[in-house]
């Protein structure tokens, strides 16, 4: 009958309607400002660095400045300076450190390649979100202070990503120091000259500050 | 299917006096694909289509390829005997030659009807400058009308008997083409200021010495 | 069939006459008559401002719960606020005429639709004592008003200079040649059972209830039912409202004719579309919902200008869920719904109503039979003339390779 | 063989009887019903169309170019941006070409997550259009809302395991990124069991409304000669009545294993296009079940597949999968190098544009829009 799939259509759009006063199903509406979702785990948005230790954020980056993700960064957002000198990394090793890391957040798409391809879990991927500035030059381009974010950071926001990864850099640490201590051990055998005095690790890091989301240049 | 190499044959034999090679992939793909002459091309496209052992109806996909100029360093290998009776020598010989470039339009066919495919076309231009016709398939497929086209706009091929043969992705007074491998962008493309030495370089040479500097843009600050 | 009156007018019923009496008591004599009339002006122009701006507001509500979304609720409590925050919005706005547009016709035609659509207010009897024009030949002047908005529309659409306005005046002529004449013909039978033109008439006609709970309303007739739907329909359609927006068709023709308004002007336009559809649904309510008369006898109580407001309020209800669910229809389909469907059953109908008036003795079995023979006539055109014109339109079966 | 060139004698013939002045309208860039900054010059007599050319390019990006200017892995993230609401299988068909110009092979448990991926993103896909499509229509946005509200639940699945709701990344040559955890998997089964209650109710809304169906059937047509000349594919060649389903024919991924139909159209209008639509995405509800249901544990990547560094040997391959707009494609020619010397898109809406003036012709302006409505398009993919 002429109607009918209108009044079937009525039907449906006052079953919403009554719907949306009491089935959350049928009302799905978040209010932003006011309510946030909750961003699942694996949310992604622009990248940090990680760092070692919060009090000595540049110290202890763990970037050594090996320019693979500037290379395969597909949008080219990605800027790194060598440093000339090595400054010894969290493990006391004597590292090559990024003098200067940039990152335009204006042309960065938040793939991630830079985050699979770093071989020493240097860059994870943050998830901040509310990052408008009034200046679109300078305060989207993040230079390295305020790209490095402490382990802890990471550790609230990816917890079974920084579980999996200090895992494996425990692991990579104890294989090191074994190989150091064989050497050494080997070393010792030999009545050569001494080896070079271990770098003291530094000490327990102290509970993350709030993480900072990226404003703008100081 | 038949292979590229029956067809191939019965091409050559439909077609006396067109050139059919078979182009050898290399890749695991094993896509080879038939390399036929411009002259023959829509003739040997519609009995293609037509054959009713291929019946290749459509024309998936048709695409552009560049091959610039290239200089091949061939190495060359004698093995000149010793009239001493000691070891061979051998002597390489290195000779250059330019090996001419070409563009290059491939076309991707498959049978809906048969559901067998892809037979891959191709067809090259005779050079990158002024032969660069190659005849339309359009009248053959209907698929190839904005292919072409695009072919067309990027690559820079004139496809003769193409109904409507306009630039369709870049605008009607642009003036290159640029898919191709030597296309230069223009210095005033991405001038905003990025991290990059070569395009804040390039767009500084563009926009010289702004009159107003409250109007400029801010020159970034890569060091911290 | 015409009520006795209420035992008591009850002061609550009496209010705004007395209101105007106390206004009008400072006032010398002589200049008595003109207060009134301004007064009656000022409230239909400041109750219906008002209840523009509410319906705005309940129209973005309800789709919003309709689309499982809140709606406008950021501007004052619920969203309160927000008529007014978009009329100052508006208000401010840059006021943007075309160079090519023809600037007087396109600064008149907002003004012109907006006086059009409100002077047909004026024979609407909102309560028993509220009505501001009591003319002889109400309805025909109503529809006479009404019929000059698409006029309006027409001259926005020619005036902006635009192609997509000229499609929609062209499109908005279409329609108001198309829908003038149902719209027309669905009314003539509530003139001719109740012998007037007059509103006033018309609503006493339907005053009075069977067994003091079922009102003498027109549309609880088979002919007046039939004719308060075709009322409805047309209704939709003069009012530009969806299904029948195809003046303004946003995913058409952008805006139609509003495409070059801006500011203030848009606002009225949208006022216009909303008193337009105020005066229809207020004038259903007259021919066909026994204006303000209540429902049954024990609820006479409250006064008739809540009834009056209550059945508009719940048509306009039916404008919005109508909006909310229905796609638009095509101009050349609009045309053949009017032409082809919409008209002869209006006809039909008229002799539908002929006979109910005639039959009016009949009692007994010869009741029933009344009643199955204008049912019949109502039902079975409808059944036919809509298999007609859904011809050719089905749900389809599909195969699977 | 019938004529099928461009304006030739299968075009619609047009009414000039009253042959006037004719009006040209320009519809887009910027118009509502354009999903995007698509732009149509239409040439029109009253409101019926007796001229329409298509005019792209305002979202042209060359991104062939980019392609060919990053290194494979780089390329990735690029085809999310192609046609946005599927980023998954543009991922997909993108791997898949990779893996054949490399020979890689892939895990089970990724073909199965792909499978589960790409029918969701069906789903997504038809969806939304089912949503626009309405919305052209002239509904005021309830069907977009409703499919909104659906596609919502959908993304979220894909953020909660890729980390990006429509800019995914997820695919990886010889495998996926993430393994799907198994509260994801449960999540997404309840998804799937909700879907067919959804669709029953959009299909109440819509599918028998007298004016969707006087509005879309017998509008548009396209014959099926014409369609498969024109390269059209995916749901608006089937709703023609071609049986051509790459998911059949090509049997790729491990879609032999599930049993599912491909519906077929008979008139290839508008409304078959929906209706196709509607009927696939039922189809994909089953599937998803099916793959859920037989997901095998497993690696997730192939070991082999190198993430740098990754240079596959010269030579070319051509690999296609059926994605919800139809075919894409992409012709990768390799050189050796970390950098494709030839990155081709084959686009599916962009390629089924091109018998948009003949489906067109001889309809009105309202019919136009809901036409390219139904081809379903995105410009992210149509102008590249």
């Amino acid at each position: 009958m002429l109607g009918s799939g209108i009044l079937q259509g009525l039907a449906v759009t006052a079953k919403n309607f009554l719907g949306s006063y009491h089935d959350p199903a049928r009302y799905t509406t978040v209010e932003y400002p006011e309510v946030k979702q909750q961003l699942p785990e694996a949310f992604r948005n622009f990248p940090f660095l990680v760092t070692e230790n919060a009090t000595d954020p540049m110290g202890t980056l763990r970037c050594v400045a090996c320019q693979i993700c500037e290379k395969e960064c597909p949008p080219q957002c990605i800027f790194i300076e060598k440093s000339k000198d090595k400054k010894p990394d969290a493990n006391g090793k004597l590292q090559i450190y990024p003098v200067v890391f940039a990152i335009d957040t204006s042309v960065c798409m938040s793939c991630q390649i830079c985050v699979e391809v770093c071989p020493f879990d240097a860059i994870k991927m943050d998830q901040v979100y509310e990052i408008a500035t009034t200046d679109r030059f300078d305060a989207l381009l993040l230079n390295r202070e305020q790209l490095a974010k402490p382990n802890e950071y990471f550790h609230q926001i990816h917890p079974t990503e920084a579980a999996e990864v200090d895992a494996r850099l425990a692991a990579d640490r104890k294989a090191a120091e074994e190989k150091a201590k064989a050497a050494a051990a080997a070393k010792a055998a030999l009545p050569a000259k001494p080896a070079p005095a271990p770098v003291a690790k530094p000490a327990v890091v102290p509970p993350p500050t709030a993480p900072q989301s990226p404003g703008p240049a100081a | 299917m038949e292979t590229p190499e029956q067809i191939r044959d019965r091409l050559l034999a439909r077609f006396p006096g067109a050139q059919v090679t078979v182009v050898v992939n290399g890749s695991p793909s094993a896509q080879h694909s038939l390399l036929v002459d411009a002259a023959h091309g829509r003739e040997m496209a519609g009995f293609l289509r037509d054959d009713p052992v291929l019946k290749l109806d459509q024309c998936s996909n048709v695409t552009g390829v560049d091959w610039p100029e290239k200089e091949v360093v061939e190495t060359r290998k004698t093995t000149v005997p010793d009239p001493a009776g000691g070891t061979p020598k051998i002597i390489e010989e290195k000779s250059k030659r330019i090996e001419p470039g070409c563009l290059e339009v491939v076309y991707h066919l498959f049978s809906v009807a048969l559901r067998h495919g892809p037979v891959v076309l191709r067809m090259r231009t005779g050079n990158r400058t002024d032969a660069v016709t190659l005849p339309s398939l359009t009248p053959v497929w209907r698929s190839c009308e904005f292919q072409e086209r695009e072919v067309f706009d990027l690559f820079g091929v004139k496809f003769d008997g193409h109904p409507d043969l306009r630039r369709i992705l870049m605008w009607d007074a642009f003036k290159d083409h640029p898919m191709r491998k030597d296309y230069v962008e223009p210095d005033d493309y991405e001038w905003e200021p990025t991290p990059h030495g070569d395009v804040l370089a390039k767009a500084k040479k563009h926009f010289p010495a702004p009159a107003a500097p409250a109007a400029a843009p801010t020159p970034p600050t890569a060091t911290a | 069939m015409i009520a006795t009156l209420p035992p008591a007018e009850s002061w609550l019923e009496r209010f705004p006459l007395l209101v105007r009496d106390w206004i009008t008591g400072h006032l010398p004599e002589s200049l008595g008559w003109l207060a009134v009339s301004l007064l009656a002006i000022v409230v239909i122009l400041a109750a219906f401002g008002l209840l523009f701006a509410y319906l705005t507001l309940a129209e973005r509500k309800i789709l919003g719960r309709i689309q499982n979304r809140p709606g406008p609720n950021r501007t004052g409590w619920f969203g309160l606020l927000q008529p007014f925050a978009d009329g100052i919005k508006a208000v401010t706005k840059e006021d943007v005429v075309p160079r090519e547009a023809d600037a007087v016709l396109h600064f008149l035609a907002p003004v012109l639709l907006v006086a059009m659509s409100l002077l047909g207010l004026a024979v609407i009897p909102f309560g028993r004592h509220l009505l501001a024009a009591n003319l002889e030949a109400g309805v025909l002047y109503f529809f006479a008003a009404g019929a000059a908005t698409e006029l309006a529309v027409f001259m926005a659409g020619w005036a902006s200079h635009n192609k997509y306005s000229l499609l929609a005046a062209m499109r908005a002529l279409a329609q108001l040649i198309s829908y003038e004449l149902p719209l027309l013909l669905s009314v003539v039978p509530v003139v001719m059972l109740a012998g007037s033109l007059s509103t006033t008439h018309i609503v006493d006609a339907q005053g009075g209830w069977t067994f003091g709970w079922i009102p003498h309303w027109h549309v609880l007739t088979p002919w007046g039912f039939a004719g308060f739907v075709m009322f409805m329909i047309a209704a939709l359609a003069e009012s530009n409202r969806s299904p029948f927006d195809l003046p303004e068709a946003e995913s058409e023709l952008i805006a139609g004719h509003l495409t070059e308004y801006s500011g203030f002007k848009y606002a009225l336009f949208f006022m216009a579309e909303y008193f337009g559809m105020c005066g229809l649904s207020a004038m259903a309510v007259t021919l066909f919902l026994g204006g303000w008369q209540a429902p049954c006898a024990f609820l006479e109580f409250i006064p008739s200008y809540v009834w009056f407001t209550a059945k508009l309020l719940t048509l306009l209800l039916g404008f919005i869920w109508i909006r909310a669910t229905l796609p638009r229809l095509r101009m050349d389909q609009l045309t053949r719904l009017a032409w082809k469907f919409l008209v002869p059953l209006t006809l039909l109908n008229l002799a539908n109503a002929a006979f109910w008036s005639l039959s009016a003795g009949w009692s007994g079995p010869m009741h029933w039979v009344r009643w199955a023979i204008a049912l019949t006539v109502v039902v079975g055109p409808f059944l036919l003339l809509g298999r007609a014109l859904t011809a050719g339109v089905a749900p389809r079966t599909y195969r699977y390779a | 063989m019938q004529d099928l060139s461009p304006g030739g004698a299968h075009v619609r013939a047009v009414h000039d009887e009253f042959h006037g002045d004719l009006l040209e309208v320009s519809m887009g860039p910027h118009h509502p019903s354009t999903h995007g900054v698509f732009r149509m010059v239409v040439t029109l007599d009253g409101e019926r169309i007796v001229k329409l050319k298509p005019v792209f390019g305002y979202l042209h990006r060359n991104h062939e170019k980019l392609g060919e200017g990053t290194s494979y892995l780089g390329s990735m993230p690029y085809t999310d941006r192609l046609d946005y609401l599927c980023s998954m299988t543009n991922n997909w068909a993108y791997a898949v070409a990779v893996e054949k110009l490399a020979g890689l092979t892939v895990p089970e448990r990724a073909e199965y997550v792909r499978v589960i991926l790409a029918e969701l993103t069906r789903l997504l896909n038809h969806t939304c259009l089912a949503g626009f499509l309405m919305q052209d229509c002239g509904c005021s946005g309830t069907p977009l809302m409703y499919a909104f509200r659906e596609r919502e639940k959908i993304l979220d699945l894909f953020e909660s395991l890729s980390g990006s709701r429509m800019m995914c990344n997820y695919q990886r040559f010889g495998g996926c990124r993430v393994d799907p955890p198994a509260d994801w998997l449960a999540r997404a089964q309840t998804l799937v069991d909700g879907y067919t209650a959804f669709l029953d109710e959009f299909e109440a809304l819509l599918t028998g409304n007298e004016i969707v169906m006087a509005r879309t059937q017998g509008v548009g047509c396209m014959s099926a000669a014409l369609a498969v000349s024109a390269g059209v594919t995916g749901p608006a060649l089937r709703a023609t009545g071609v049986a051509h389903d790459l998911r059949k024919v090509d049997g790729y991924g491990v879609y032999p294993r599930f049993n599912f139909r491909v519906p077929l159209g008979a008139h290839g209008d508008v409304y078959d296009r929906y209706m196709i639509r509607v009927l696939e995405m039922r189809e994909s509800v089953g599937i998803l079940q099916q793959a859920l249901a037989g997901l095998p544990g497993g690696p997730i990547m192939n070991p082999a597949a190198k993430l740098r560094g990754f240079r596959p040997k010269a030579g070319e391959a051509y690999g296609r999968i059926e994605g919800p707009k139809g075919e894409i494609g992409f012709y990768l020619i390799s050189d050796g190098s970390p950098n494709p010397w030839r990155y081709r898109v084959r686009p599916p809406s962009f390629i089924n544009l091109t018998i948009l003036e003949d489906m067109c012709l001889g309809h009105t302006v309202a019919d136009a829009v809901i036409i390219l409505g139904s081809v379903d398009i995105v410009l992210g993919e149509v102008d590249r």
